[in-house]
């Protein structure tokens, strides 16, 4: 049995559902996010977790105990609040070791605890500081090691990242992973931001409209994604308009070039107008590949440096398309005007129906790979 | 240059328009005795057996009026801020009430009221009916104060990280809110202070023997002592400000750090 | 459960306090006639031409009160926000002194300034003064109000906007400030009303026409009148804060929006 | 001569100096952004010239006149804030047209501008609504129609995405871009965000601690950063503790593996302890580069699946190297623990001095590349 087991968990207010048929067991140790775009219940589900809401229907099972009913403050959780929240009336270390002054541990081992915890958090010697005198990261560090110090069963995250600068929000991210990897802490991460999500999970859950789009772990939410909604929402996607030319053998064509999808397309008949989905990492320059591929010309419209990236955006006729190429200094990149031609495996495409129902070619492919 | 001079010239304006008269009548009060200036009247007000015990009556008065409103109001503002955000303009219109009914229909009212009872029977009686008015009247200034010294913190936030670290609602209370507000309720009490020493109506009509009713007697029935008590309550109030600033300069930095 | 009952518990305590005095005050005022009960006592205070005249002279007053205070603290508190935040400290004190400084005291200070002036040599003068007593009286109340106004705007932000767009101070203060602080200014104005409409002190001293002053001979001399009188001034009062609520709705929803 | 141009600029406040020898030509039609930490005095600069702060020496011309005394109101300056700064009292189309309101336009030709600017953010349909209807990303579009309603002679936009969320963020950076090409408008950019400078700029001001530390495109401050700051602040980096081997023929060592670097290192003599800076997308994994290589082996110590891109963290000994590759569903990415050898041209090396002076090799090529 998993440590925590979500079991058909509905949340409606009034008459609006924010969440529904929710299903999850998270083993002990794993780190889960929770993503999608603001309203989709993401944070209403954390917050059941939490016991700050309580579920319309549905049980909640924390190590094998079914909390559902059991208030927030017996659950024995730990949480960190976009806010920080951390109480300004009190020093760092008061802040660290409220939780077990509340437990009534003897003062001894509070002191020794929050110790330990600053240096968790490489803050040793800003116990006496105010969170007023601290950065924006440094109080959410604070608000961590707080949250850690009374060994809860459950780590919960609440877009802890969403109020800081990129560079800060970049390095951070790694702390919250290592030091949750070395505590070995059961947690759950709430996030719109996909790329935070990526970078920090064992397994992603993508939600939508307050139900589960996706459970997978990056790698296939990204490359294999079950929906049409997880593939727009996780990474970029270029989307061609293009028709099928040949389902049994799987060709298409855009505006007349044709392409070559690694799959047949059961889903459809000759002459369908489908969606190709091309991950613009996936395409290269003419001759940067040397197997069977895709081919596509067209010119160059737009090119953007991005640093370690340059994105380059190609009009064809209809479809605009764009890849990325690493920066390479000795190189110059395209230029606005030229014509080019650039190439991508058939493993690379994706075939989207038009309409919004999942894309079976996607679920397939999620399907072998999970 | 044009554009610094009004914003100065207004302040100047009201600054003198403050300033003076109060100059004027520190100046008159020195003049108790013909021809010189003395602090005659200042030593006869304060060896006045009157002015000690009308004082001390009222300083007590101001202070269980303070602490109650601070118990009862910390908790309600909190609640309805937290839960019972709707309730909030019932509440508004509440505050404005000590405005718009007059303190001579209160009392009366509240006499009627409570009447044939220990409330009105009794001197203790009289005296806890003196604070429950003196509540009501504080109540806008110390409602708004919290009011507004919560808002300045996540309230809401503070409460969840509170709660998820094992604790109950006394505990948030008394180690989270109550800390947390100290400042706002500071400046609340500060003005409750000020209205409950000056207040005559009120204290006149439950034959109390507070300051307000001493103040005014002394008005009608001396010359020169009225404004040497004025500067006096004046003074007091510099040195309570003072300790009140001194008292909440740790405490504001904290609670108005960054956020 | 227990949670929930003891705030909304201490929330009934409160508006009973409140609301069984008003309710016994309207009862009484009913029973003008012995053996029934009739708006008797109301006919005879709207009957009164005293009545009609001295609250049409307050109503004035008021208002004149408003306009001028907010034609000189608006600027004042856009300008200290802006520029001079240093003194804020300063204005927070002169916010109290209302409250510290008894009206007798300001009144007689005022008066002897002010003597030999046609401030106190002729009718006019007289009002001038009075106008000014209450701006004074009612500076805590529209400062705080507008101040607070202005913190719900970024004005260093707007004004900037405004600059690069080519308004000067003036179009700055007239098309944006103002706009955005008008129902905050309408919160404060209201106060100042109830304030006006209800003060006796310094209106009986200045011997002025005032509603105050006629509410408190009616109430010692007549029984039932007064009672009908304070809920007449409370309908008013409902009536007025349901204006101002209509008034402010459009206003407040777009200053109050996402920041 | 420059359509704007900051002649031997200076700002103090106090004895503290904010910006100081400021001296930068803009030509017409320029996107130049302004590029450092907090507090480098960009934002400073850009309050300057927009009449905000006067400067406490030297001068700023604009379209040939000396504004340096005139005020604010008078500049024909558009302004874009972090907050949005939309008056909250007037709709959308007032907010647009106020600027023309003030300077008595007549009333048609208002009408006729704020709905060509209307059109031109995509909001026709949004003139009645208030601020407070709006989202952050419609608010700050609105902002920038009513920067432009007044068509100055500058757009001035200070950290105008900072607010926004990443989706947001990047999608409006794509359309301020499009606006200013299309209006064709000599626009100043005040940014924290790397990324975002490179994204938007012709040129870069880099800044820190009130000085200009290189003014380039972002292909030359990214490849060529004259100075050790720009190296790290622009972008990220490997630094890798070295010892320089044969300074003439550019050999270094790294943990005993031989490095040979593109240039002699004139400025180091042999035994030097150096830092060895290296862009992680100049980083391959052994095999993928034909030419004269440089190899570095070491443990896979992290990986960390970003979407589109992986990044690898390797263990050396007492240096760590972070590298990137693109994301293939094909292709598994290194395990953590396996062994690794990845490798990098000679001409992605740059070779930094112990000290915090500007190092050599790379204004050498900053030159070249100038």
């Amino acid at each position: 049995m998993a440590f925590l087991e979500l079991v058909n968990v509905r949340k409606s207010f009034g008459a609006s559902v924010a969440v529904e048929n929710f299903n999850l067991a998270v083993e002990r140790g794993e780190f889960v996010s929770f993503l999608g775009p603001s309203g989709c219940g993401k944070t209403t589900t954390l917050r059941m977790v939490a016991g700050f809401e309580k579920p319309t229907a549905g049980r909640i099972v924390i190590d094998g105990v079914d909390v559902t009913d059991t208030p927030p403050n017996r659950r024995n959780i730990g949480m960190v609040f976009q806010s920080y929240a951390l109480f300004p009336n009190m020093t760092v270390a008061d802040n660290i070791g409220f939780g077990l002054k509340i437990a009534r541990r003897p003062a001894d081992e509070i002191r020794a605890r929050v110790e330990e915890l600053l240096r968790i958090i490489h803050m040793s010697e800003f116990g006496r500081r105010y969170p007023y005198q601290l950065s924006g990261g440094q109080q959410q560090r604070v608000a961590l090691a707080r949250a850690l110090a009374i060994q809860p069963k459950l780590l919960l995250l609440d877009e802890p990242l969403s109020a800081l600068d990129a560079k800060i929000r970049a390095s951070l991210r790694q702390e919250i992973r290592e030091i949750q990897r070395q505590l070995g802490i059961t947690t759950i991460y709430v996030t719109h931001d996909q790329e935070e999500a990526m970078a920090l999970s064992d397994r992603i859950v993508v939600m939508s409209r307050g139900r589960i789009e996706q459970i997978g772990t990056p790698f296939e939410v990204y490359n294999f994604p079950a929906t049409r909604f997880v593939a727009s929402f996780v990474g970029t996607l270029n989307l061609l308009q293009a028709t099928v030319v040949d389902a049994a053998i799987g060709l298409v064509s855009v505006e007349g070039q044709s392409i070559r999808v690694a799959r047949p397309l059961t889903q459809h008949r000759s002459g369908d107008a489908v969606s190709l989905a091309l991950r613009p990492e996936l395409i290269a320059l003419d001759g940067q590949i040397n197997s069977e591929v895709n081919r596509l010309s067209g010119t160059v419209e737009d090119v953007t440096f991005l640093g370690s990236i340059v994105r380059v955006r190609v009009r064809l006729s209809a479809n605009k398309l764009h890849f990325d190429l690493f920066n390479n200094p000795q190189l110059r990149p395209p230029q606005p005007g030229s014509l080019i031609t650039v190439q991508f495996a058939p493993e690379a495409c994706l075939v989207l129906g038009e309409d919004a129902s999942p894309a079976h070619p996607m679920s397939a492919s999620a399907a072998q790979a999970a | 240059m044009l554009k610094r001079f009004w914003p100065w010239f207004w302040f100047t304006v009201g600054a003198m328009y403050f300033l003076v008269p109060l100059y004027a009548t520190f100046d008159f009060s020195l003049r108790a005795r013909r021809g010189e200036l003395s602090f005659a009247a200042y030593a006869n007000v304060l060896n006045d057996i009157k002015f000690v015990e009308s004082f001390w009556f009222s300083f007590q008065t101001a202070l269980a009026t303070i602490v109650i409103s601070a118990l009862v109001i910390v908790p309600t503002a909190y609640w309805v801020q937290l839960r019972l955000p709707r309730l909030r303009p019932v509440i508004e219109f509440f505050t404005l009430l000590p405005f718009v009914v007059p303190a001579v229909v209160l009392v009366f009212s509240l006499a009627r009221t409570y009447s044939r009872t220990p409330l009105t029977d009794s001197r203790e009686g009289l005296w806890v009916l003196l604070i429950g008015s003196y509540v009501i009247l504080s109540f806008p200034y110390m409602y708004r104060a919290v009011d507004t010294g919560l808002r300045s913190i996540n309230i809401h936030d503070l409460t969840e990280a509170a709660q998820s670290l094992g604790a109950g609602w006394f505990t948030i209370l008394a180690r989270v809110i109550f800390p947390n507000v100290y400042t706002a309720l500071l400046s609340g009490a500060f003005i409750t202070f000020a209205i409950v020493m000056g207040e005559f109506t009120i204290a006149a009509l439950l034959a109390q023997p507070a300051f307000g009713p001493y103040m005014n007697r002394l008005a009608s029935s001396r010359v020169y002592e009225p404004s040497a008590l004025a500067i006096i309550s004046f003074a007091l109030t510099w040195a309570a400000i003072a300790a009140i600033q001194w008292i909440g300069q740790g405490a504001q930095a904290r609670v108005a750090g960054p956020r």
